[in-house]
């Protein structure tokens, strides 16, 4: 078995901590941090929607805005939007909503604010699992936790949660999110050039993963109600 | 849920759909290239009556700081108030940022154009290559329909010839460098079925779709989920049926 | 009679093509090709009004969007509005209207979007001719069809729809737009320097030429309606 | 329509105007030159309450790429919120930039200006101009106001020197190189009569209006129509009307 | 007593001239000019707010937009609102509320609009005090007008109304605005570095200055109104 | 006025405070340095339940025409929508604009950037640095918490190196060059008695407040004042109280 750059073993993943109740103010939130990589996530709602236009009659929407700090990377990149972060925006969102029960309460949103302040990969990911955390925390009922992270494959070695320089090596990118209950993928993207049974083995690495990921999710939400 | 949708929906479950087409079945689909007299290439591609305009355009810029021997290729995507409902005028939104975001990275990830031999001068010139698409109708499946008329236009593109620090329009002699044809396939699950091509309609039915981008050696360059969960075996199976199709539509492309 | 750099005469318009109905989802819609420049036209409306403060409490709104593609130019053109492109939509606007009964339906309005495809002198002109079949094709009760084009003079000759260099060597460009039944001109516009008694040789020629698209313009709305 | 509409509509038809002038009649016009410390060119037009100020600046830029050896000439104007209250902050709304790109018509093609001139080095930096139009009050006509603030700025504007790569806005020596005096005249037709110097309140009863900017030798270099149709034979009579109305304010202008 | 660059002694002010109702549109207005700097201010309302969201239920609001106009620097400024902009927009709100009745009628609005047409140093205390002119101008009952100018300390001398490159040159400078009946600070802010003892004679300064500006606009007003 | 507000201004006429501090007494202030793995320099502070995340990055670009051997010094703030319910996306608002530019103030004019020695190349190449506010969660006071998380980011922050036209933010040898320590306090006065580092709460019932910057010989470099009006001697009760308490705060610097 291949040493990563970092000491690693192939499906082992960076030092992960994992906090919930770090934002007084919000419904529900969470500290994620996987390695060098930390991201905020803050849930607000369900509450009324406004504008009123876009409130749904039967459901509650969810919002989601994932944003990165202009200091979390080492080019300082510029507030506001950019057509990458309204992309992870989008997806975040599809990964968050199969976990939710939206046909409660009618006329509402939550919205689900994700502010990564230190980027060393895995920023959607990370931000993802702290968001399903907050929304835990915020008490708002769901199927399941949702758990994510991103696997690889660096020469003939499939390696999850890549970092680093680990990023510009690999052949391919997999980010997912996964809820292990029901063993439901909600986030599957990709970039690289792989075959098709090697993504498979990508994908099986990720899952497994997950699994880890939503225990120590778990107990960071029984630390929150102990306290 | 509206009555149309259970309608889509309980044709689906038995595999069949409202069109009478199967599964498997893709719309009519045609093909017209170099139909934009000044860009350096072109193609209109339609599924059906969803219809989408290419148009590349190349000029000389500055490389990125991390390849300054590179050229540089932009993709971006308007979906036109003339070809939905719908549409409103205002800044690119969340669908059409993905959309061409998928197409970018279904290029870019196949290597398609060969960026290396756009360096005019090693750190300071390079071509730029603006790929822009342009939705005329949207009735379902854009993703594919806009990646088909990207590769097409992109492997009948021309150069604009640079003398003298100008770009000359006039004179275009070489090819574009392309090699490959990634093909973009996203297949849609309604009822627990999987299907290709979808309409406008259908998409309103459907629970998730993955956009999967396949090179010419089979393998996988992209791949994008939309919409509702999918379990790992469902990924298989999708991921199958998109390489059965892609070496259809591959052969459609000259 | 002095040959044009394309071969036309003085008073011959490049090759014309009008077609109707080419977009689907719109409720009108036309393709019109003056030699290489292409403009799509679509019609959405009447309907609702939003948001409601620009409501009309006795009429029919029209909104116009004219809109130049990013590859239909030489040079690139960025997207999105720009100074001119703002203006043209006011003109197409007010080149439209006399055409349209809009007191019928209060508090509604019909949208109509120019996308010019492909550009080479005359694109406001072939989008207000897109723009008019498209309002007939959407079966909007009109007064008349409006049909448009530019002319201008170059050395001693009038010459009209002006294309490629012509652009440049012109002393005037005064792109019209023309209701030919009533003689009525509801598009005016001029640049360049001309005495005023040439302007009317100029408008002359213009209006002339506007009767032969209005013809092609109901053939194209004829073979719409017999296919 | 409304009371007032109907009331100025009325008069109209008969010749006549609520504030008692004839078709062909302005209101008083004032002319303040040189009221901005820091422009180098400036002028305060009024007819009757409507008001504007226009102010031009210069600066040292790059040339446009096809014209390396001229000038570069640009107009804006802001419909101050102060001015109306209709106005509300935000873009630049479509009458103020039609009302910018109709002033910059006339200067720019009447080449009033002698933009060769102004180049200082070929393809590398030349002087531009900024003719920025701020209307202060509006009370109708604002495009004869602003066109004829503009030419009577341009005319009183003095160049900055240029020395060793900055530009000294202390030392002015030369007069900016401008030549010929467009003047453009608006034309309203309300009840089948045509007005100059239209108020507000005329304008929200006119039918249309054409904006015609004539040139020195009575050559018209510029048109705008607005509003509602208008016949051939009604097109001649505006202009007619225009080019009488030309040559008396062309002499206000010093 | 030392001299000042244009001859001024440290107490004088520049010329200062101030006329009421230069604006025929507006419901209340302004000119004022202190030396080569001039602001214009125009007030409309109260009058019902939009969008309706931003209405309070008890009170007026008041909105100030503070602008400078591209030709009134020696280089150029864009149109449109910056980061200072925005800043001195809220400070000229907070400077001016002090001196209204805003819970008289609700759910309204009263509009302060300043135009800064020519820029020479002091233009936020300038415009604060063609504002209050005009709010006067425009009926608002008022507790007051408010006077406004910025004080500084050139060597060991204490200076008002600093102009041109006094500026530069001061080693702080106090923009304050007074309502000088209840001898209120309504706008207080400092740039600089200077003891706490010195920043007491700034201040007596510029108070005292201020009571001279209100005099002036007491005068404009009283022309105003024999006019 | 709500009941709470009435319940805060009726314990401060008294100098009382619903969380049982006096007037003088802050909340627990906890600051931590060195939080962020790829900024140049970084602190988290919190003043009870507000807290705030300061990142110091470094780049290089161009100095400004009028100070053309010195360094760029940036500040910017986001109330980024995690820390308020009423925060909502979209351009900075007054509020935050505000905030960077008081901080911006007090560092400014204390010259505790000893910018002359970020001069690389007089007026080519100067290090620029970005000193980005993040706002986690506010529960007031927010000026004074940003501004000694951006002291405290200053005072830790170590320099990048630039070689061979490239910054290289591997190697960083050298620390910024600061001095002094300015700290910013903001007094707020409700039901006319005085109070530092107020709640939320306590903010919606303020009349107005204060915020001074002072530097570490005691001289002030900035002051600004928000709210409501004050008196002149009310003005220099606030400076004695805020000289006092930075006294105290400027301690917990290192």
């Amino acid at each position: 078995m291949v040493k990563r750059e970092d000491g690693r073993k192939p499906d082992e993943m960076r030092p992960i901590e994992i906090k919930a109740g770090v934002i007084k103010n919000a419904d529900g939130s969470a500290m994620v941090k996987f390695g060098k990589t930390i991201a905020i996530a803050a849930v607000y709602g369900p509450r009324a929607m406004h504008p009123r236009r876009m409130q749904e009659p039967d459901r509650t929407v969810l919002r989601c805005r994932y944003s990165m700090v202009p200091f979390s990377t080492t080019d300082r990149c510029r507030p506001g939007p950019s057509r990458r972060s309204t992309e992870i925006s989008k997806v975040t969102r599809e990964a968050l909503e199969p976990a939710l029960f939206l046909d409660e309460i009618p006329k509402t949103v939550i919205d689900v604010f994700i502010d990564v302040i230190a980027a060393d990969a895995g920023t959607r990911t990370t931000g993802i699992n702290a968001a399903s955390v907050a929304l835990a925390d915020a008490g708002i009922p769901m199927r399941d936790l949702v758990a994510s992270v991103a696997a690889g494959k660096i020469g003939k070695e499939v390696m999850v949660d890549l970092a680093g320089k680990e990023e510009e090596e690999t052949s391919c990118d997999v980010p997912i999110a996964y809820m292990p209950r029901s063993k439901q993928v909600t986030l599957l993207q990709m970039d690289g050039d792989i075959p098709v049974k090697d993504f498979n083995d990508v994908l099986k690495m990720a899952t497994k993963s997950c699994e880890q990921i939503y225990k120590k999710q778990k107990e960071a939400l029984g630390e929150r109600w102990i306290k | 849920m509206n009555i149309q949708e259970q309608f889509i929906k309980d044709l689906a479950s038995k595999g069949n759909r409202n069109d009478g087409r199967k599964e498997k079945d893709y719309r009519e689909i045609i093909i017209e290239k170099d139909v934009i007299p000044k860009a350096e290439g072109s193609a209109r591609v339609k599924f059906g009556d969803s219809e989408v305009i290419v148009g590349v355009k190349m000029g000389v810029g500055a490389p990125f700081g991390d390849k300054p021997d590179s050229g540089v290729m932009m993709i971006g995507a308007e979906l036109s108030p003339i070809a939905s409902p719908d549409f409103e005028t205002g800044p690119p939104r969340e669908d059409s940022i993905e959309l061409a975001r998928v197409v970018d990275r279904g290029i870019r990830e196949s290597k398609m154009i060969d960026l290396e031999k756009l360096c005019i001068e090693k750190g300071e010139k390079v071509w730029m290559v603006f790929i822009d698409i342009q939705i005329i109708n949207h009735d379902g499946n854009l993703i594919d329909v806009a990646a088909l008329a990207a590769v097409t236009a992109l492997h009948n593109s021309k150069m604009p010839t640079y003398e003298k620090d100008v770009v000359n329009y006039e004179k275009k002699t070489k090819k574009l460098p392309v090699r490959f044809k990634p093909i973009t396939i996203t297949v849609a699950k309604i009822s627990g079925k999987f299907f290709v091509d979808t309409t406008l309609e259908e998409e309103n039915a459907m629970d998730s779709r993955v956009s999967v981008a396949i090179k010419d050696d089979g393998n996988i360059c992209a791949v994008q989920k939309g919409g509702d969960s999918l379990t790992e075996s469902e990924i298989h199976q999708i991921f199958d049926l998109a390489s059965e199709k892609a070496k259809e539509l591959r052969k459609l492309i000259n």
